[in-house]
């Protein structure tokens, strides 16, 4: 049965290309007008975190006991002072910094290494299997607030813990989320039929697996960037994230908590900065679920 | 290109007591339950043949299949290609080179994320052919099925139709130039219309590059169009095997007998009046004892729970088991022992 | 002469789904009469619309769906009933059956506890009244060991019997038509036959009218007594049964029953149908047919056949034999 | 069903060892010396040395952990050093004050989240959905204990309400089914449902809209029911996942109330943890972190068997 097929000339002269799945994704998330949005926020945000030192009117860490909590609207002080008397529309402005990069950072992280644990997991299955996912399970055994607290707590404050124990709790969840639809897909016909034509581990997890499971698990990473940073600004809340001066949003939150009974709004700014930061992440993740057909 | 080793009388496949137990999910602390999928069956594969494997759900033949193609590890057995024992004289890669499968679900059985092209060249790269090639062989393979490259080629397989999927999953596995291919119930899922096109392609395909097929499948009708021999296969193991014509005119066991007196006739005037068979096929855990089909069997008699019937040869290459067919069985139906 | 109406009369039914931007004209004019007591097989192969057809009668499509034309069912119009009388109309007066009973039986409830919920929606009969109804049921349909069965949760029943326990539901509260889609398709070949002359025998002693949607010829010649075969949304050719298998009128019929494998025992190769049905958001100005037709015409190109009655009805300008 | 029950809690019994085994090792990645706050600056090396012995760290880590592992299966998690009280009576104490604070949480945002959940699943596309959806994603989005600060400056500095922070009868720490009680848990009670709230809404609608789509339901209006009817089905095929969720809400609220406890001061095992890391009271940190995670763990395993049980898809064998 030689093969007469590859002598006969087959080669169409135009191959019709449909548009792949990433452009498809591309042009649903582009006509969804909240995701949109929301895309330019986060974009503005990191752009305020790049620019600080043009955009802010003062030294965000240079204060004067005279002017301490002046209220919103005092010239020269949009935003007010807080209670060491720094400016701070400028402390908000460097605060996305800091806060960005302990809120964002700790995710794609957790994503290149908790998928590659999942997916590893997933595609030997058996007694590997096995002993990754039931170590992973013991860290997914804690409370994602409570190992946070716990890792930074015996570590001590300062931005490389917060970093290094967000990026441990996150971990374990994504490595779940990845094995899972590993496993799922790993099942499929089309993983069969690629063993049945002989292909080593490698090309089938390259070919086969990769392209079907990143997309679950990137939006399932996407979806943590905003509990990330709930929990990074909670930590520095908490006193366990970057030290003072240094401007960041839950940091600047917890020492500006004793002026509630003076200066109540300006208390509560750095929490709007937070809470705006995290639906933007919130939505986009969302508006990237449903482009890109996640189930669940 | 693989070389035809043992010459024409040499069977291509040769399966020896193949057994296949899956353990039962969520089965108790103490006792464990497997599901006897596939329960030691014994059979042959003529080269150029097609080889139906009938039955209803749960008879074992998609693992049967799944088994041959070592997408699992047999519990206990042997297969032999060409008389080269696998694993031994054959390597697998080797192996994989010659015996290919198509899937009953031609949407699954393609990746998404790839195109048409992609997929069926995917095979040829893997064993070493330049890109360049592959996509060709891709392209020429498409024609031979009937698709246009220049429409289908970069297309993804959620905008094929059933009917066209199935053929890009045919000319995939035809891209390593097999001699065996398993088809598992790959026209079931297809419109009459489309299954009827399919299976004239796949005769042409057999014709044009002298392949041998395994053809499971619960449609016992494409069964006999198709195939040259058959084997009926009841709760993981074979209840009776032979020649297609020798089965569907004289069947050797009750349960081929009443699975063939099921099909519905397209005939108002021959309308069934009793069904063949009472009951549901039953769970392949805890199959019954002696003679699977007892509880089901019209033939049934006591000493049908007790023993288990070989496959006996009725004449020819016709087996069947049956204690009825069995002298000194015990079984009152059974021939008086033979002098 | 007078005969009397029949208990289901369609009328230029259309029904268009709106999925996204596109328009998919799934049935599009369909006319049908079933008489008391008769069994209809609505014959075709997927995206023919004969699913579609059959769920009109109790408008049971996804929001949205856009139904055209007129259906009586039983001497009530069912374009025109209100929710409530819809309500009473299902299940009550019609009642249907699924392809999958695995699927079509809510899988946290036992079985009996389902069909005692629907003969107290449309009897008011107290529980233990609705429970030994719906025991005399589970023997009408021969399940075994009825009692305990019907404390069975789905996942507990296998698939024949789950069709069982789908038709003693669907005859609970004495029907005047059941509406039968692929009921056997997704069972064994032993099982189908069991189903299929288990509902021949019910439809029998109740005189049930049933229409019976298949894509199976043999399935269809085992229990109608007529049969309408659709293509593309439209019925192409309908009459009784054995006259339609037996002498085709509509090429795509004869195209059908020419393709059945049964017939090649012998031969080397299948007839078949070339081509593949049309896209029904783009269907081609005359017979949907006319692409894959060897009879075809200069006018099947441009106009819409009706469908004309002789020994069958059949939609085409070029029919077979009279 | 109790083979269930039995094998599940086997199953946890690895896991159970693995969170006891990171928490011991909590205490060992903490930088510095263990004793460096129990020692005096000028501690003599003998002294050290004699203390090292005391507190057994002078043994292989095995032994260390062993050790430490036997006495914590008694109950005994060592001494505060903050304190000198016994960490496993502090932490119980405070455990009762974190279970009624989550638990009054999970019902407000179980109950408030079932009702958007439904709602939003039920009319899907509509106003109302778009409504309730919003309402979700604020509640998942919102920093809680922002908002605790939010509710503390609208409820109690300027309305003059209810109190900042504190608990117990007046403060004193008591218990009481009174106002004189209950009005220090609404503030905390309610900024702590938020989250659980966005999450439990979020679920149900998807869980809903999964079981609308399934053909069973279809068959349920063809037999004849009502939308009111019809919703009955909907609730009971998606109460075992809501309830599930529920369930593993109250464990991280439990876990995870070191925020909002330490916003309101309330004296539970968030607050016990906040004051531990800040004295570096280590055996109170790693207690109270393994109590913790312990619960956790067994609300994980209840949570799967209650599920189980109402759920008779699950194969009970």
């Amino acid at each position: 049965m030689a093969l007469t097929l590859t002598r006969e000339k087959a080669q169409p002269a135009i191959v019709l290309r449909s548009p792949g799945y990433w452009q498809g994704v591309l042009a649903r998330l582009s006509r969804d007008r909240i995701a949109m949005i929301a895309l330019i926020v986060v974009a503005l945000l990191i752009l305020m975190a790049i620019l600080a030192p043009y955009l802010a009117p003062d030294d965000p860490t240079r204060g004067s006991l005279a002017r301490r909590l002046k209220p919103l609207g005092t010239p020269g002080h949009v935003l007010g002072t807080d209670e060491l008397g720094r400016d701070m529309l400028s402390r908000l402005i460097w605060g996305a910094r800091l806060s960005l990069v302990m809120g964002v950072v700790p995710v794609p992280v957790a994503f290149v290494l908790g998928s590659a644990i999942g997916i590893i997991a997933g595609y030997a299955g058996g007694l590997t299997n096995s002993i990754i996912m039931r170590t992973v399970d013991v860290f997914y055994a804690f409370p994602s607030v409570l190992l946070a607290v716990a890792l930074s707590g015996t570590l001590g404050s300062g931005l490389t813990n917060a970093l290094v124990s967000l990026t441990v709790v996150f971990i374990p969840q994504i490595a779940r989320v990845a094995e899972s639809v590993t496993t799922q897909v790993h099942r499929l016909d089309y993983v069969e039929a690629a063993r049945a034509s002989g292909a080593g581990s490698l090309a089938i997890v390259r070919v086969h697996i990769l392209g079907n499971v990143l997309a679950p698990i990137f939006v399932f990473s996407t979806s943590l960037i905003s509990v990330s940073m709930i929990l990074a600004a909670g930590l520095s809340f908490l006193g366990l994230g970057v030290r003072p001066p240094d401007a960041e949003w839950g940091l600047m939150l917890n020492t500006l908590r004793t002026a509630i009974y003076i200066n109540p709004t300006i208390a509560a700014l750095p929490g709007v900065m937070i809470f705006i930061t995290s639906i933007a992440f919130n939505l986009f993740s969302d508006g990237l679920r449903n482009a890109m057909d996640v189930k669940t | 290109m693989s070389l035809d080793l043992g010459g024409p009388a040499q069977p291509l496949l040769t399966v020896q007591g193949l057994v296949k137990h899956f353990p039962v999910k969520g089965s108790g602390l103490m006792r464990r339950r497997v599901v006897r999928a596939v329960d030691g069956i014994d059979f042959k594969v003529k080269k150029g043949e097609t080889l139906g494997v009938v039955g209803e759900s749960g008879c074992g033949k998609s693992t049967t299949a799944r088994l041959i193609m070592k997408l699992l590890d047999p519990d206990s057995g042997t297969v032999l290609f060409d008389g080269q024992k696998l694993g031994h004289e054959l390597e697998l890669s080797a192996y994989r080179r010659q015996v290919q499968m198509v899937f009953q679900d031609s949407y699954a059985s393609l990746n998404p994320r790839l195109t048409i092209e992609e997929s069926i060249a995917f095979a040829p790269r893997i064993h070493g052919v330049t890109a360049r090639a592959a996509t060709e062989r891709a392209h020429a393979l498409l024609n031979r099925v009937g698709l246009d490259p220049g429409r289908f080629a970069g297309r993804y397989p959620h905008e094929l139709s059933g009917g066209q999927r199935q053929r890009v999953n045919i000319a995939r596995a035809l891209a390593l130039e097999p001699r065996l291919v398993i088809l598992d119930e790959a026209v079931s899922a297809l419109d009459k219309s489309v299954e009827a096109q399919v299976l004239n392609l796949l005769l042409d395909l057999k014709d044009e590059f002298g392949l041998t097929y395994i053809f499971i499948s619960h449609d016992l009708n494409v069964v006999r169009f198709l195939c040259d021999r058959v084997m009926v296969m009841y709760l993981g193991k074979a209840a009776e095997i032979g020649d297609t014509e020798a089965i569907y005119e004289r069947p050797g066991h009750p349960y081929s007998k009443a699975l063939l007196a099921s099909m519905p006739k397209a005939n108002p005037a021959e309308r069934m009046d009793e069904p063949p068979l009472a009951g549901d096929p039953p769970n392949p855990i805890d199959p019954p004892s002696g003679c699977r089909f007892h509880p089901r069997c019209a033939l049934a008699e006591p000493v049908c729970s007790q023993s288990e019937p070989p496959l006996l040869q009725l004449g020819g290459d016709h087996e069947a088991a049956c204690l009825a067919n069995m002298s000194g069985s015990g079984h009152s139906l059974a021939p008086s022992r033979a002098p | 002469m007078q005969t009397p109406p029949a208990i289901i009369d369609i009328r230029n039914l259309a029904v268009t789904f709106r999925g996204g931007s596109r328009k998919v004209r799934a049935v599009n004019g369909v006319d049908l009469t079933v008489d008391r007591g008769e069994v209809l097989a609505l014959l075709g192969e997927s995206g023919s619309g004969k699913s579609v057809t059959l769920r009109s009668l109790l408008r049971l499509h996804p929001k949205g769906t856009l139904i055209e034309g007129e259906i009586k069912v039983a001497g009530q119009d069912v374009m025109r009933l209100g929710r409530r009388a819809l309500a009473d109309l299902r299940g009550g007066t019609v009642s249907m059956i699924f392809q999958e009973p695995r699927l079509a039986l809510d899988p946290v409830y036992r079985v009996g506890d389902q069909i005692v919920e629907t003969i107290r929606r449309h009897m008011p009969v107290s529980r233990s009244e609705a429970r030994a109804r719906a025991l005399r049921l589970f023997e009408d349909v021969r399940i075994p060991s009825p009692e305990s069965r019907l404390g069975n949760y789905p996942h507990e029943m296998s698939g024949g019997m789950l069709q069982r326990s789908m038709i003693a539901m669907a005859l609970a509260c004495d029907p005047a038509i059941l509406l039968a889609d692929e009921p056997t398709t997704a069972l064994d070949a032993t099982v189908q036959i069991q189903i299929l002359l288990l509902l021949r025998e019910l439809q029998t002693r109740r005189g049930l009218a049933v229409v019976f949607v298949t894509h199976d010829i043999g399935v269809a010649a085992q229990v109608a007594d007529k049969v309408a075969v659709m293509y593309a949304g439209r019925i192409v050719e309908s009459g009784h049964i054995a006259d339609v298998i037996h002498n085709p009128r509509h090429p795509y019929t004869q195209g059908l029953l020419d393709a059945r494998v049964e017939l090649a025992q012998g031969s080397s190769r299948l007839r078949t149908i070339e081509g593949a049905p049309p896209d029904l958001s783009a269907l081609p100005p005359g017979c949907a047919f006319a692409p894959r037709c060897g009879r075809v015409a200069e006018t099947c190109r441009t106009v819409v056949p009706e469908l004309h009655s002789g020994s069958t009805s059949v939609a085409c300008f070029e029919p077979l034999r009279g | 069903m109790l083979a269930y029950a039995f094998k599940r809690l086997l199953h946890v019994i690895p896991v159970a060892f693995g969170v006891s085994i990171v928490c011991f090792l909590l205490l060992h990645i903490a930088p510095g010396d263990p004793l460096a706050a129990i020692l005096p600056a000028d501690a003599t090396a003998e002294l050290q040395a004699q203390m090292r012995a005391l507190y057994g760290l002078d043994r292989p880590l095995v032994i260390q952990y062993l050790l430490w592992l036997l006495r914590a299966l008694h109950g005994d998690l060592g001494l505060s050093i903050a304190t000198g009280r016994p960490v496993t009576r502090e932490i119980l104490g405070a455990m009762v004050n974190s279970f009624i604070l989550a638990g009054v949480a999970t019902l407000i945002g179980f109950s408030l989240g079932s009702l958007l959940g439904f709602l939003a699943g039920l009319y899907r596309g509509s106003w109302i959905d778009r409504l309730a959806s919003s309402i979700a994603m604020l509640g998942v989005s919102v920093p809680h204990y922002w908002l605790g600060i939010v509710l503390v400056i609208i409820f109690s500095v300027e309305l003059n309400w209810l109190p900042a922070t504190g608990g117990g009868t007046d403060g004193s720490g008591g218990r009481a089914l009174d106002w004189s009680y209950l009005r220090f848990l609404v503030l905390p009670a309610l900024t702590m449902s938020v989250i659980p709230m966005g999450i439990i809404a979020r679920t149900i609608r998807s869980l809903v809209a999964e079981v609308l789509a399934q053909d069973f339901v279809q068959a349920l209006a063809a037999k004849g029911l009502m939308p009111r009817q019809i919703l009955r089905h909907v609730i009971r095929n998606a109460a075992p996942t809501a309830i599930s969720v529920m369930g593993l809400q109250l464990g991280y609220l439990l876990g995870g109330s070191i925020l909002i406890e330490t916003v309101f001061s309330w004296p539970g095992t968030g607050f016990l943890l906040n004051n531990a890391i800040f004295t570096r009271d280590l055996p109170m940190l790693q207690g109270t972190i393994l109590i913790l995670a312990l619960f956790f763990v067994i609300m994980n395993v209840l949570v799967d068997i209650v599920q189980s049980a109402i759920d008779p898809r699950i194969q009970r064998n």
